[in-house]
């Protein structure tokens, strides 16, 4: 017997997406019961690691404009981002910051007591709105906080969701394991939101949480919704070594220099006129370009690195605006940056690509939206700017807990709901996984499959590498690594843990896929073997759906409004 | 071609790693109740954390163990564990700094423990809702053309610093009250209590009082100071107590 | 089981002062010197109602208590009268939010404004003078 | 009762109590120790109308402080709604009996035998 939930909202992730969605919902709607699952308990998401910004247009007097924004985020995207979506977020976004505001968000203020923004890369004007430089625990917690007025918001902390189940038309429901019990459950609802949060665990250098692996991405896709742009995956400038957590964008935003072996602040070669604060797909592949040509430095654990100069700032700045980015170089490096710079070296950091929705975050299946980094609604394009994850994440919470709460009181009919597929869900994770047996370490798994994604589809590509990359991803999918040695039923995260990487194989091929269909460079998908952007014949998303023999990929075009292609200049 | 050198795992880097005993209190309620302890050899480095041992011992030893985290930077709050016999953070802990050759962990005290260290947080959650850690006052849902409330930063400065909670529970497992009250609200809680209070914006302080004036509320904190001795995040719960309660008694407005 | 598992550190957790530095010492002293005095309160108020019956009775009690034992015993007293002022006068100021320091941006390495010189400079004069006391007490008890 | 009124009376009767004490403790001292628990000096001291009030303030003070500190720490160790009523209203029961008992004392030493 299956034990089994009824709920009206299903928000699978508590992110700043999900919460966001929530809380709209809850807003729009006392009466509807919402449950926001998370695998995590849910304020330890990880958008409690967002440091830099949130970027919003809120100083039109004094000079910045919503039309700025949308074209700083076209031209950041390479033109791949749908220009009618990148509208919608710049308009939508002051009054979310003013809203946040409201709610108890400790933004940074300037002297008179408004809202202080800061410089980050790409941008025309100084608009990440900051909290010091730990904006996304603040966003977490105020959204976290808020979702406490509400009495119809209920949270399933650590629940790990399995699968997504619909009649093919309409949503039914999730099935899910309650982790510090070990019962499965089915939970059925009307609506559900999707926001599982990026998947950039499967790169072995990473500035994501250890939690961020794909499994939200590959529930949608298993459930037959596409993937859209997922080679398009960005590289931080700037992560600090070893344990690759992040440097802030906000500390060349405050006016950090990058160096090399010669002491030179080579970004003037590469980007003129921003410098460090050109966008970070150009910038990580200025670093990868001098630490191919030998100007690197080598780390004590023998990679190689670059120099982030802080020293200049003052103990002043680094310790009013960027006091984390101090903790966790002196914590995790052992380095002041009040005296010595930082050894950073470009990092997995987010991936532009994810459940393919439209405009309004709705997927291919009706009842199903898909909101926050799990989504693609192709606000970034093949290239994300910062501070504009936090700022998609609270813009398509919103519209979707919105869209999903009315759905839900318009009262549609319900399909019966397909217990079969429970069934099937119950076996596949229960007899595949759980009591599935083999002699593969699926930790060792898990770490060569994170490396070979490192090493074959990090800043630079080419079809060789990316040719030989699914190879060795497809051979390491073969061996036995599907079984789970702890038997226990409570808290068995070693069961959870084999879960993920089953999902990281199949995310890991569609990148691969789509990236080796992708022959041009575009953003942050850089291809040796097609240095250029060829927008005859690439000017278009990828989709990717799953079957159970090939992917299947298809094109989706990219809608333009007023801003034409040019070529993209820092 | 560009070719892109790959970070390594820990076991082939240049710097010669050492070991040493961790010792992981283990407790799985579904096979006995009993707690015993396991040990492991695991090689360390200068910046290995405890978290990182942990995971090691997962990945390598005993896929068995229950242990909760995530962010592995200290700022989700999920890895709070007693080490050596005091409650911090594992991946906030470098072994290097504990000094031992011989390293304990254990769950957290003072909370129900789920699996080896991962303990129950239910009390902690529902006690953190109970004392409205949100800003109430009625014009707190914005309309068009909405601008912020102006926060000078001297405003700012006096409850930013409640606000840096990453509701890790160390200073309820350190608090001596928690350790016999099962009712207490416990200095997480009270702590935010006086964040939402201290805040310029916010209007609920009479509600708030009402709240943390019960017989397991603000007045079974006695200053004892151990839930700021542990906390990893510089929030100073007992100073936020004590401004509360000034409230109370009187001294604040 | 469940109540096995809760994992409340119980009696212990508040009898263990070692872990948390001088202020959780203060903590305990506090209490246990409070316990003490009521107990001794309730000892003494016995003590004295012996002279309603009479010098006979009251010079028997006055003997009973009146030994090394009794003095020594008076003299932890002093003691703990004196610690228990002294630190309770602390921690009252503490409880209305003075002294304990002010919020403020705090920097790496977190070091917590409550627990500062201020209060370990009190908890220590309160030692200090329960010590004097204990001392000039137990001299004057002694020195009939 | 709200638990504030009920603390803002213990660190009242605290305060109260320092200075009363102190008196209370002086008193031994302003003669030699042990002279001032003769049998004839005790009853004076009793016999003297405003320490005797004094006497009496101190053992209201002390009492209501004890044992509501008594009640802290109980109310601390253990919880459960019966117990609970249990403590508070034993430990008022206690301090009027203790109160009541001194007072006996106070009494009758200052009216009656000389
Ligand atoms: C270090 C770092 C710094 C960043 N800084 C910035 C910045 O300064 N500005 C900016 O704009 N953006 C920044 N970003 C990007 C931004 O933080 C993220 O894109 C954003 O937080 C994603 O939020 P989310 O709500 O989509 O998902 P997440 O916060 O990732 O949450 C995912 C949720 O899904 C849940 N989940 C996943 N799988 C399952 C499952 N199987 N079952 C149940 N629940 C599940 C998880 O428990 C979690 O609650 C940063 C990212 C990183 C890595
Ligand atoms: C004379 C000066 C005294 C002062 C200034 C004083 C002050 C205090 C203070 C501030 C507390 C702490 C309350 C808290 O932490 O919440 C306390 C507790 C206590 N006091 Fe006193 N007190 C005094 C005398 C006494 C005496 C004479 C007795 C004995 C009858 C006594 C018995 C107690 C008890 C039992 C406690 C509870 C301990 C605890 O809660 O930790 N006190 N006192
Ligand atoms: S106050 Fe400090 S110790 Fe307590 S939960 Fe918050 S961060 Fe953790
Ligand atoms: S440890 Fe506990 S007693 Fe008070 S000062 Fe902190 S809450
Ligand atoms: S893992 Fe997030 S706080 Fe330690």
């Amino acid at each position: 017997m299956v034990n089994s939930i009824d709920l009206d909202l299903l928000i699978v992730g508590s992110g700043l997406a999900g919460l966001r969605a929530a809380i709209q919902a809850a807003k729009t709607s006392s009466i509807i019961k919402i449950g926001v699952i998370s695998k995590l308990q849910v304020m330890r998401s990880h958008s409690v690691s967002a440091e830099g910004g949130t970027a919003a247009v809120l100083y039109p007097e004094e000079g910045d404009s919503l039309e700025s924004h949308a074209y700083d985020t076209v031209k950041g995207s390479d033109f791949l981002g749908d220009q009618d979506v990148i509208e919608r977020l710049v308009r939508e976004m002051p009054s979310e910051v003013y809203q946040l505001e409201h709610w108890g968000m400790p933004w940074s203020r300037r002297e008179d007591g408004r809202i202080g923004q800061r410089a980050f890369g790409g941008y025309s004007f100084n608009r990440a709105t900051f909290a010091q430089d730990k904006v996304g625990f603040y966003e977490m917690q105020t959204l976290y906080d808020t979702c406490q007025k509400f009495d119809n918001i209920e949270f399933y902390n650590e629940w790990f969701v399995t699968s997504i189940i619909h009649d093919g038309q309409k949503f039914c429901g999730i099935t899910a394991i309650e982790m510090s019990s070990g019962n499965f459950y089915t939970i059925k609802g009307k609506a559900l939101i999707i926001a599982t949060g990026g998947a950039g665990r499967v790169y072995s250098f990473s500035t994501y949480a250890l939690a961020s692996t794909p499994d939200g991405l590959d529930m949608a896709y298993r459930a037959g919704m596409a993937l859209k742009d997922m080679e398009f995956v960005q590289f931080h400038p700037t992560g600090i070594l070893p344990s690759g957590i992040l440097i802030t964008e906000g500390a060349r935003g405050e006016g950090g220099y990058l160096l090399n072996k010669n002491n030179e602040r080579f970004m003037k070669k590469y980007a003129p006129s921003k410098l460090e604060l050109a966008s970070r797909d150009v910038v990580s592949r200025a670093m990868m370009t001098e630490i191919n040509e030998g100007r690197g430095y080598k780390h004590e654990t023998g990679v190689d690195c670059l120099k982030l100069d802080l020293t200049h700032l003052g103990k002043e700045v680094l310790t009013k605006k960027l006091p984390a980015i101090r903790e966790i170089s002196l914590k995790f490096s052992g380095i002041d940056p009040i005296n010595e710079p930082i050894d950073v070296r470009p990092v997995c950091h987010y991936m532009m690509g994810g459940i393919h929705t439209n405009i309004d975050g709705a997927t291919e299946i009706q009842g199903i939206w898909a909101a926050g980094e799990a989504a693609c609604n192709s606000v970034h394009g093949a290239n994300r700017l910062g501070a504009n994850s936090t700022a998609e994440c609270l813009v398509w919470g919103k519209i979707t807990g919105d869209l999903a709460a009315k759905y839900i009181l318009d009262g549609k009919s319900q399909p019966p709901f397909p217990l079969h597929l429970v069934a099937t869900e119950e076996k596949r994770i229960y007899d595949g996984i759980f009591r599935g047996s083999g002699s593969a370490n699926p930790y060792e798994v898990r770490q060569q499959l994170t490396e070979i994604m490192n090493s074959k589809a990090y800043v630079f590509r080419n079809e060789t590498d990316l040719v030989d990359g699914l190879k060795q991803v497809r051979e390491l999918h073969k061996k036995t690594w599907r079984h789970v040695t702890d038997k226990a039923k409570e808290y068995n995260t070693n069961f959870t843990n084999v879960m993920e990487l089953d999902s990281m194989f199949r995310v890991a091929e569609v990148i691969l896929l789509g990236a080796i269909k992708r022959k041009e460079s575009r953003g942050a998908h850089a291809r040796t073997d097609y240095p250029d952007r060829d927008d005859k014949n690439f000017m278009h998303h990828t989709l990717v759906y799953y079957d159970t023999k090939e992917p299947v990929l298809k094109t989706h075009p990219v809608t333009i409004t007023k801003y034409q292609p040019v070529e993209r200049k820092y | 071609m560009a070719t892109v050198s790959v970070p390594k795992s820990s076991e082939e880097t240049t710097t010669q790693p050492s070991t040493i005993t961790l010792r992981i209190k283990r407790s799985n309620p579904s096979e006995s109740t009993e707690k015993t302890f396991s040990e492991f050899q695991v090689p360390v480095q200068k910046w290995t954390t405890v978290l990182e041992a942990i995971l090691y011992v997962k990945q390598n030893l005993d896929h068995s163990v229950g242990v909760r985290y995530s962010c592995r930077q200290a700022s989700c709050g999920s890895c709070g564990m007693k080490i050596n016999g005091k409650p911090a953070l594992a991946c906030y802990t470098k072994l290097s700094e504990l000094g031992t050759s011989i390293v304990t962990v254990e769950p957290m005290n003072n909370f129900p423990i789920i699996r080896d260290l991962a303990v129950n947080f239910e009390q902690l959650i529902s006690n953190h809702k109970k004392i409205k850690p949100f800003i109430v006052r009625e014009d707190s849902e914005i309309t068009p053309g909405t601008k912020e409330f102006i926060q000078k930063p001297e405003d700012l400065e006096k409850f930013l610093q409640f606000s840096y909670c990453i509701k890790c529970g160390l200073c309820n497992s350190a608090c001596p009250t928690m350790a016999t009250d099962t009712s207490f609200l416990g200095p997480q809680a009270l702590a935010q209590a006086f964040r939402y209070t201290a805040d310029n914006r916010d209007q609920g302080k009479d509600e708030r009082l009402k709240i943390v004036d019960d017989s397991h509320g603000i007045w079974r904190c006695h200053f004892a100071g151990s839930c700021s001795h542990v906390c990893p995040k510089g929030v100073d719960p007992a100073m936020a107590i004590q401004l509360l309660r000034g409230y109370l008694l009187g001294f604040r407005k | 089981m469940a109540e096995r598992l809760s994992n409340r550190e119980g009696i212990k957790g508040m009898a263990n002062p070692t872990r948390y530095g001088i202020e959780r010492v203060a903590y305990w002293l506090q209490r246990l010197s409070g316990l003490g005095l009521l107990a001794y309160l309730i000892g003494h108020i016995y003590e004295t109602s012996s002279i309603v019956n009479g010098k006979i009775a009251w010079d028997k009690m006055l003997a009973l208590t009146q030994t090394t034992e009794g003095h020594l015993i008076l003299t932890i007293v002093i003691g703990m009268c004196v610690f228990h002022t002294g630190n309770g006068i602390r921690v009252m100021l503490g409880h209305g939010g003075v002294g304990v320091g002010r919020p403020g941006q705090p920097e790496y390495p977190y070091k917590a404004a409550s627990l500062n010189y201020k209060q370990r400079l009190c908890i220590w004069v309160s030692i200090a003078l329960a010590a004097l006391a204990m001392m000039y007490g137990y001299s004057i008890l002694m020195g009939e | 009762m709200r638990e504030s009124i009920i603390m803002k009376i213990h660190y009242g009767t605290a305060l109260g109590a320092v200075v009363l004490v102190a008196v209370h403790i002086l008193m031994r001292l302003s003669q030699k120790y042990s002279d001032s628990l003769q049998y004839q000096n005790v009853l004076a001291n009793y016999h003297f109308l405003p320490y005797a009030l004094m006497l009496e303030v101190v053992l209201i003070l002390l009492s209501v402080h004890g044992f509501n500190g008594l009640r802290v720490i109980l109310l601390e160790l253990k919880q459960g709604a019966t117990y609970e009523r249990a403590i508070n209203y034993g430990s008022i029961a206690a301090m009027a009996a203790l109160v009541a008992y001194g007072s006996r004392t106070i009494l009758m030493a200052g009216m009656g035998v000389s």
